[in-house]
């Protein structure tokens, strides 16, 4: 086991960076960007320091540190990351280094301030996959969302400032009720170590009641459906970099608490409204499907296709409750790495969409599919890459989107037949929305002057898209590196999961 | 021995008001400079020394002094100290704006002295008596305070609403205070606390008392139905005296609820914490409603007090000393982060913007960077949301709530909270999304007093919310009995 | 005989009366300052009695502070009354809605 | 020792394998990414080089399977989930080592013949890329030992028929039957994937090896789908992943994709949508046969499935006037004879019909190319006529590749065909009786719709514009050669293998046979010399002439009369131009219904129920309760003073109400 203040550090470094980019006194431009670019390249080093030095094979919590933070709560600062969280630190690390990247031109307006946003957003996104401490987690959680609503106001395009409220009141409606079910757990367990949380028992009338709450403020924030509405609309204001944070990192925020906090603290609760949570990811697949077939707006398309995807994670998720027989606590597993998997694979790959949509929207300005046309004759390289991510969107073998859902499709059949056909039934919507969309944009006639005389990639484009295909082929090639990290963690998160807590 | 050092604070004030009176006396024979110099200088003064008295009282000067008048323990301490400090500062962000309105004169500093000796003197009442006096002294002083500009017809107007409104009020209370006198046949509070009579005939007598209490507590301290002072008074005071009035009083009032209701009519915790409930409750719906729809921007802040007072009153309710800590955790918080918004105020409107309604704040992103920031980090910190320290003040309630187990107010509580997000979001949407085409860049220059100590006061908004222990444990310290 | 009760309930009807004549009139500001007057007197008249009742004098003292407290009262209130009707010739209470909403 | 040596043995069969699969992966790679450094001619050599040399190693590879070396190896694990093992391995065995060597060869072919088709293409780089890269993808799915690995390849092949079907992708047309293509074979994926899921729950792994060793245990064992749903697993199993196969291999009613396919160039359709990947399916199942012989209801389906597909699609492809979907509807007829050739569990007539089709098949859309290319990039054959002139070698080519389409005795066709034929007849699985009159009946339909197009395109007068005319001429080499290479197994494969095939001295068991079912026995002792001579005595023999015949009559003597014909039927006429409706409705489901559903839900749903009700419904009361707190703030004075005091007197009664209750 590693010690030594490295999770403090992924969390810190970044937020003091973003300060610094604030404070007055910098002689250009090109000199804050080279620094935000530094920083999150160092916290990136961090993050894949950790990476190496983890161990697989237990599920215990590693880089854990550990001080009182508010000794009249019982409060501590207390971090540590396992197999689960651990993946995320290196998502949220690289996707910062990419979003900063991809806004080194384009963002001209205060552009300092942008940058600071970011790497603060970093260290408190890191915060929170590295939390242990009950209040530490929901400060992080919180705290999270202002920089984001600065983002999504400052920076994002005609109707921001009714996508920045929607998006802070709803998520903040989510999270209060979280904060009302920890400090009644806290109290009921005299501190707020999550993992203490974890092994109190609880009666089921307790138990749903924190179930609810966290539901609430989770569910928003995955999105499930109905509550998925503010995602739509953050993202088609948000500036690319935003969207890029929310749909690779905020979104998997929801589907980790459900991971870190319902399922291990509300087994019994959890078993309780599987059927509902099945439901809802069901719902959240088929519906949200033939929505976004029908999106006019490239960002709200892919918006709508991620609320599908995350519909995969909690049908991953909950489906075990269902499951019956020898091979449950296999398939079990099979479905909760599924879902992992998919939050990982799904925050590349989304974000590499709508990375490729802010290429064409710095070009043409427009988000509009009707715009496009024919990309592929003036961008051959872009359109091969657009192509390549909507492929592993729709789960091509090969490309790291196919693992989860195959994982997930092949559990949730242990569970029931219809809710595996359910899912398989987004190989051919996923499909057909997505592969619609290349056939508007990229193929096709070429639409206009404009779009013929579009100018090809530069370095910087190539250099940011190609560093997402890597891994998305990497991992839909050879996914075991990640499955590896997380199984141990994965084997004994299920075994809480499973194991009532009542009595 | 009869120690001095009991009333010190309350005695440099009092010599501080009649220095400043005694120059004004003199303002003939003076040359103006030095008036201008030396009347400030005293107040400041004044309350340094006091407040220092405050800091260095040590445990030998404990207990009951003067007959059961006054008494000084640790909450004294605490809460003196916090008057003190408080409107020193006060005094230090207003000096310039009132100078530059020309209202500088000695009768302003006299004012906020003698009203902050009625803050000392409800603060470390031990018999009624004291504290009515006090109580008066302060009302009174913010009477006229709020009238000091006679040119200003709406100050004027607030002014006269408030004395009337203050007086029902304060006749509510003596009323009140008469009943418990009759029924203990002393004045002093503590023995309140000890037998006051729950049952039989008494019983009636002893609750109508607490509801005249109680009634006059919540007006002063602005909660529904009793806040229609507030959101006039706010809007028609001068900025420097809404400052004042915004914060000052928020501390004696919560002296008042602890030493009054909570320590001094334990007995009938049963009987008065269910209506301070329902006001609390009142206060929520009627504070964050009233403020969603605000243009003036002191008004907003008025019926987010409003909306605060409910909170701080929720932890009071509980009747649980849990729920007296978060109270008084929440209203330091509340002093702290109201101290910010309206020095804010002062400050811009020092560089030239004169604030009234919140457009006026538009561009401010761009313009003053600082400030707007400093500004953000109190309407987040007003909403309650981390890292900020407003944001441990209602946790500290919620848990309060849930401890006493009300989970159902703690539900409505919180989601008065989301309600209330939307107004201080407005005012950070005004400041940064709505963009001014001509950007003037002025950075406060930060080693001029009044503004480095602003800053130090909104940075303290986040550094508090990091570390948040060491002012809720001082406040523990405070409570305890 | 007169007992402490009828005294108690003499000071509840003046306070009374005070409380409504706050509200009821709605023309003349003097009026209102006479009516706070009033309601503090009630309150004496309870301290007295209570006082005379319960043989213990701090009650009397009390009411002397009220005394003086009343007098400054309406000092200010008088002054208040006067910058207002400087502005606008008139106490009348319904004109002083410039603040509201 | 024998051990080592045998293990050594095993570990070179690794690495021929491995090259074979990986060389033409390197080579659409290089292309893809370098290709513009590389340039035309470096891009041709790089890749047939590539194709070329696996093609002749794959010639080593079944020599080593001829004699009696397996290979069954994991080359890394992919995952572990859930404790199953998910690996990327080969299996080499007659069946795959078969396969490896046809694709690989038609592959070579059509790299060579796209030199000159698509000399002047600007994409012709990314096309020399792309199908590389479908050699790889194709070979991945035929060498796979697993399931994941097969479904790996399976939708790599998938993903290249799409590129290559919108190869000119501003083509409207093209783009959109790439996305059509793309969807069907989704549909199919679904049930392939429910297949493997319900697969790995019923056997708790994904390789072949493990499926035939329990196959025979779970006969019997019931999957309970609940509302009172009870299947038998296996056969449950057999058809899920048949519904990908009838994707793949384009069975009715998924069988929409492939006419549309012939939107890609010429050679796509001669290698992707005739050789090669349309046979995925029929490999599929022909690979799962230990297992599927255990699934009879299963193959009931598939038999049934196979022979209408043989028929019905036989009868469009007399309508169509573009050569293309002549041959596309051609393929899809044979295809459906192989499937039902599998359906009667004849594996190995399926495999057989399959190798020559793959031959004789290429060799026509490569010489329909040619002619193509010929009459400058004019398909419509009512345009076309008296080539024969022109263009002797393809005219020859085009000759032998429709004799061995319509099983003309001697050539490759004929073996395969009426050997398969003749198996359905013998075979005892339900639905023979029903198959076997179908297939027959199509033997004549295939004859005459090859010939008509043969006549209309060759014979009779010269239909084209005199522009054109004077333009007409043989294609060069390199689009004859292949032409040549091919035509050779298209008259003698049938001769060569025609003993080892379905004598089964060659598969040594990989192909099952199901109990009791002697589909194949006749063909122990039969000699391909043998078989030939039956031909005259068969009914089969004469159907055919008679196609021919009426194709001579029709298209040659009396020009007139099919119009005539057509008349008369007129309503059956417009059924078979319509395709019997299925795009139609496919097309009505995916532009119509399903659009309008997402519509109802998104604007309904999202905007007005969540979005309208729920979220900005809430703010807008919030905001009118706001404004009505505000209109208490009146500012008159005695109103504050009466809420105040009211306020009081309100406490004061519920005081007096509490106390008097309480005391």
């Amino acid at each position: 086991m590693v010690h030594g203040p490295w999770l403090s550090l992924l969390i810190w470094l970044p937020i003091l960076g973003g300060v610094c980019l604030l404070l007055p006194g910098w002689r250009s431009a090109i000199f804050r960007r080279t620094f935000a670019l530094a920083i999150s390249l160092v916290a990136l080093a961090l993050s894949l320091w950790v990476w190496f030095h983890f161990q697989d094979g237990t599920s215990a919590m590693q880089f854990v540190e550990r001080v009182p933070w508010i000794p009249l709560l019982h409060a501590n600062y207390h971090l540590g990351v396992d197999g689960i969280s651990l993946p995320f630190l290196v998502l949220t690390t690289f996707s910062t280094v990419l979003v900063i990247l991809a806004g080194w031109r384009i963002i001209d307006y205060r552009q300092a301030g942008y940058f600071a946003a970011f790497l603060i957003m970093e260290g408190f996104m890191n915060g929170v996959f590295s939390a242990l401490d009950g209040l530490l987690f929901y400060f992080f959680w919180e705290a999270m969302l202002i920089p984001m609503f600065l983002i999504i106001g400052i920076w994002g395009g005609p109707r921001r400032i009714y996508a920045s409220f929607k998006f802070f009141l709803y998520t903040f409606l989510g999270s209060v009720l979280l904060l009302v079910a920890l400090i009644y757990l806290g109290q009921r367990v005299g501190s707020y170590d999550l993992l203490a949380f974890q092994r109190a028992p609880l009666g089921l009338g307790v138990q749903i009641w924190i179930f609810i709450a966290f539901l609430v403020a989770f569910a928003v924030k995955v999105p499930m459906w109905p509550v998925h509405t503010w995602l739509p609309d953050a993202h088609v204001e948000a500036p690319t970099g935003g969207s890029v944070i929310l749909a690779a990192i905020m979104l998997k925020m929801g589907a980790y608490g459900f991971l870190r906090l319902s399922l291990p603290i509300a087994p019994d609760a959890s078993r309780y409204f599987a059927g509902l949570m099945v439901a809802l990811s069901l719902i959240a697949i088929l519906y949200i499907g033939f929505v976004a077939l029908v999106q006019t707006d490239m960002k709200k398309l892919i918006a709508y296709s991620s609320i599908v995807h995350m519909g995969f994670v909690t049908l991953g998720f909950f489906a075990m409750y269902f499951m019956i027989g020898a091979l449950t606590t296999e398939s079990a597993r099979m479905g909760v790495q599924g879902g992992v998997f998919q939050m990982i694979s799904h925050g590349l790959v989304s974000a590499a969409l709508f990375l490729s949509v802010g290429v064409l929207y710095d070009r043409l300005h427009s988000r509009e599919i009707g715009t496009y046309g024919g990309v592929a004759r003036s961008m051959p390289v872009f359109g091969a890459l657009f192509v390549f991510f909507a492929m592993a969107n729709v789960g091509l073998p090969g490309t790291s989107g196919f693992v989860g859902e195959f994982q997930v499709i092949l559990s949730t059949w242990q569970a029931s037949p219809w809710w595996s056909l359910g899912a398989a039934l987004n190989l051919i919507l996923g499909a057909g929305f997505t592969l619609w969309l290349m056939k508007r944009v990229v193929f096709g006639p070429v639409r206009s002057e404009a779009v013929a005389r579009l100018p090809a990639l530069d370095w910087r484009e190539r250099l940011v898209l190609f560093s997402l295909a890597l891994p998305v082929l990497v991992f839909g090639l050879w996914p075991a590196p990640i499955l590896n990290v997380m199984r141990a963690s994965v084997a004994h998160l299920v075994r809480q999961a499973l194991t009532s807590k009542i009595g | 021995m009869m120690s001095f050092s009991a009333v010190a604070p309350e005695v440099w004030i009092a010599i501080g008001v009649l220095g400043v009176v005694g120059f004004e006396a003199l303002r003939a024979h003076l040359p103006e400079h030095v008036l201008k110099t030396a009347i400030p200088a005293t107040a400041l003064l004044a309350l340094a020394l006091a407040l220092m008295e405050a800091l260095f009282w040590n445990g030998a000067s404990q207990g009951v002094f003067y007959d059961g008048t006054l008494v000084i323990d640790a909450f004294s301490r605490v809460f003196v100290a916090a008057a003190c400090l408080g409107s020193l500062v006060i005094l230090i962000y207003s000096i310039g704006d009132m100078e530059r309105q020309g209202l500088g004169g000695g009768e302003y500093y006299a004012l906020v002295l003698t009203a902050t000796l009625g803050v000392l003197a409800i603060i470390t009442a031990a018999s009624l008596l004291v504290l009515y006096l006090g109580l008066e002294l302060l009302s009174l002083s913010l009477y006229t305070l709020i009238s000091i500009d006679r040119e200003r017809v709406p100050a004027a107007e607030a002014a006269m609403k408030y004395f009337f409104l203050g007086a029902i009020a304060s006749g509510v209370l003596l009323y009140g205070l008469s009943l418990l006198y009759g029924l203990r046949g002393t004045l002093s509070i503590e023995s309140l606390s000890t037998g006051l009579a729950v049952t039989g005939a008494g019983a009636v007598l002893a609750f109508l008392a607490a509801v005249f209490v109680l009634v006059a507590l919540s007006f002063k301290f602005g909660a529904a139905p009793f806040h229609m002072w507030v959101p006039d008074v706010y809007e028609g005071a001068p900025t420097p005296i809404t400052l004042f009035v915004a914060t000052l009083p928020e501390l004696a009032s919560i002296a008042l609820f602890v030493r009054l209701l909570v320590s001094g009519l334990h007995p009938l915790v049963r009987d008065w914490s269910g209506m301070l409930i329902g006001i609390a409750i009142l206060s929520l719906l009627i504070g964050n409603l009233g403020a969603l729809l605000q243009s003036n921007f002191k008004r907003l802040l008025a019926y987010s007090a409003i909306g605060h007072v409910g909170f701080i009153l929720l932890g009071i309710a509980t009747g649980t000393r849990q729920g007296e800590i978060a109270a008084v955790y929440y209203t330091l918080v509340y002093v702290l982060m109201t101290g910010v918004a309206f020095g804010l105020l002062l400050a811009i409107r020092a560089r030239g913007h004169d604030i009234e309604a919140i457009d006026d704040l538009a561009g401010l992103g761009q313009s003053h960077p600082w400030w707007s920031l400093l500004m953000l980090f109190a309407m987040f910190s007003l909403a309650g949301v981390p890292p900020f320290v407003g944001f441990w003040a209602k946790m500290a309630i919620l848990r309060a709530l849930l401890g006493a187990g009300l989970p159902i107010v703690t539900v409505f509580a919180v989601l008065m909270a989301v309600i209330g997000a939307f107004y201080y979001l407005r005012v950070v949407k005004v400041m940064y999304f709505d963009r001014t085409d001509h950007p003037v860049v002025a950075r406060g220059n930060f080693w001029n007093v009044p503004d480095f100590i602003l800053s130090l006061n909104g940075v303290a908004l986040f550094v508090l919310g990091l570390v948040p222990n060491a002012l809720w444990a001082l406040c523990v310290w405070a409570v305890r009995r | 005989m007169i007992t402490l009760t009828d005294y108690l309930i003499l000071g509840a009807i003046l306070f009374a009366i005070a409380v409504m004549g706050l509200f009821i009139n709605r023309k003349n500001l003097v009026v209102l300052l006479m009516c706070v007057e009033l309601m503090l007197l009630a309150v004496n008249i309870n301290f007295v009695a209570f006082s005379r009742y319960l043989m213990n004098r701090s009650g009397q003292i009390f009411v002397f502070f009220v005394l003086t407290v009343a007098a400054a009262e309406s000092a200010i209130g008088l002054a208040l009354l006067i910058v207002v009707f400087r502005h606008r010739r008139s106490i009348n209470v319904q004109e002083l809605d410039q603040l509201k909403g | 020792m024998s051990r080592n040596w045998t293990s050594s043995r095993a570990s070179r069969m690794m690495m021929l394998t491995l090259s074979i699969v990986l060389l033409p992966l390197a080579a659409a790679a290089l292309t893809g990414l370098a290709g513009r450094g590389l340039g035309r001619r470096l891009t041709h050599a790089v890749t047939i080089t590539a194709v070329g040399v696996s093609w002749v190693l794959s010639l080593f590879l079944v020599l080593r399977v001829l004699h009696g070396a397996r290979l069954d190896r994991v080359l890394y694990t992919w995952m572990v989930s859930g404790g199953v093992r998910f690996p990327i391995g080969f299996l080499i065995d007659p069946l795959s080592a078969l396969m490896i060597s046809v694709v690989t060869f038609v592959s070579f072919a059509v790299h060579i013949y796209s030199i000159g088709y698509m000399k002047d293409d600007p994409g012709e780089i990314r096309f020399f890329s792309y199908i590389s890269l479908f050699t790889f993808a194709m070979l991945l799915l035929v060498t796979a030992n697993n399931f994941l690995q097969l479904f790996i390849g399976w939708e790599g092949v998938g993903l290249v028929s799409y590129l290559l079907i919108g190869f000119w992708f501003e083509k409207p047309s093209a783009s959109a039957a790439a996305l059509k293509a793309f969807l069907v074979n989704r549909i199919g994926d679904c049930g392939f994937v429910l297949g493997i899921a319900l697969l790995l729950r019923e056997t708790g792994s994904l390789d072949y090896s493990v499926l035939f060793a329990r196959a025979p245990d779970l006969v019997g064992r019931m999957v309970d789908l609940g509302f009172g749903l009870r299947l038998p697993a296996l056969d449950l199993i057999g058809i899920l992943l048949f519904v990908g196969a009838m994707a793949k291999s384009a069975q009715i009613p998924l069988h929409v994709w492939l006419p549309d396919s012939m939107e890609g160039p010429t050679p796509i359709s001669a290698l992707i949508h005739a050789a090669t990947m349309v046979t995925a399916g029929i490999f599929m199942v022909a690979r799962l046969s230990p297992f599927y012989v255990e699934a009879r209801g299963a193959l009931s389906l598939i038999l049934i499935v196979g022979a209408l597909t043989a028929l019905f699609m036989g009868l469009l492809g007399i309508v169509a006037t573009d050569i293309k979907r002549v041959i596309a509807y051609s393929t899809l007829s044979q295809l459906g004879y192989m499937a039902a050739a599998l359906g009667a569990s004849a594996f190995a007539a399926g495999i057989f019909h399959l190798v020559t089709h793959a031959f004789f098949k290429a060799l026509l859309f490569l010489a329909a190319g040619s002619v193509i290319l010929g009459m400058h990039h004019e398909q419509d054959m009512r345009k076309m006529g008296g080539l024969r002139r022109h263009m002797p070698i393809t005219y020859v080519t085009f000759l032998i590749g429709s004799l061995a389409l319509v099983a003309f005795p001697g050539f490759s066709g004929y073996f395969s065909k009426d050997a398969l034929i003749e198996a359905v007849g013998h075979s005892t699985i339900p639905g023979a009786g029903l198959a076997y009159p179908l297939l027959v009946l199509s033997v004549f339909v295939t004859a005459l719709y090859t010939f008509r197009m043969f006549f209309m395109v060759f014979h009779g007068e010269e239909r084209m514009d005199a522009h054109t005319r004077e333009h007409l001429h043989e294609s060069p080499w390199v689009v004859t050669l292949p032409l040549i290479l091919l035509a050779i197994p298209s008259f003698g494969a049938g001769w060569v293998l025609f003993h080892p095939l379905l004598g089964g001295g060659y598969w040594d068991g990989v192909l099952a046979n199901a109990a009791g079912n002697h589909a194949l026995a006749p063909f122990r002792q039969e000699t391909a010399w043998s078989f030939f001579l039956s031909a005259f005595g068969s009914p089969t023999f004469y159907l055919m002439l008679a196609g021919i015949g009426v194709a001579a009559y029709g298209y040659l003597l009396k020009p007139a009369w099919p119009a005539a014909v057509a008349d008369r039927l007129g309503s059956a006429y417009r059924i078979l131009l319509a395709g019997y409706g299925f795009d139609r409705a496919y097309l009505w489901l995916g532009t119509t219904v399903a659009p309008f559903l997402g519509r109802l839900l998104w604007r309904r749903g999202d905007e007005q129920a969540i979005d309208g009700l729920a979220v900005n419904g809430t703010a807008n009361a919030l905001g009118r309760l706001g404004s009505w707190v505000r209109r208490l703030q009146t500012g008159l004075l005695y109103q504050y003073a009466f809420t105040l005091v009211a306020a009081l007197v309100v406490l004061v009664f519920w005081a007096l109400i509490r106390t008097s209750g309480g005391v």
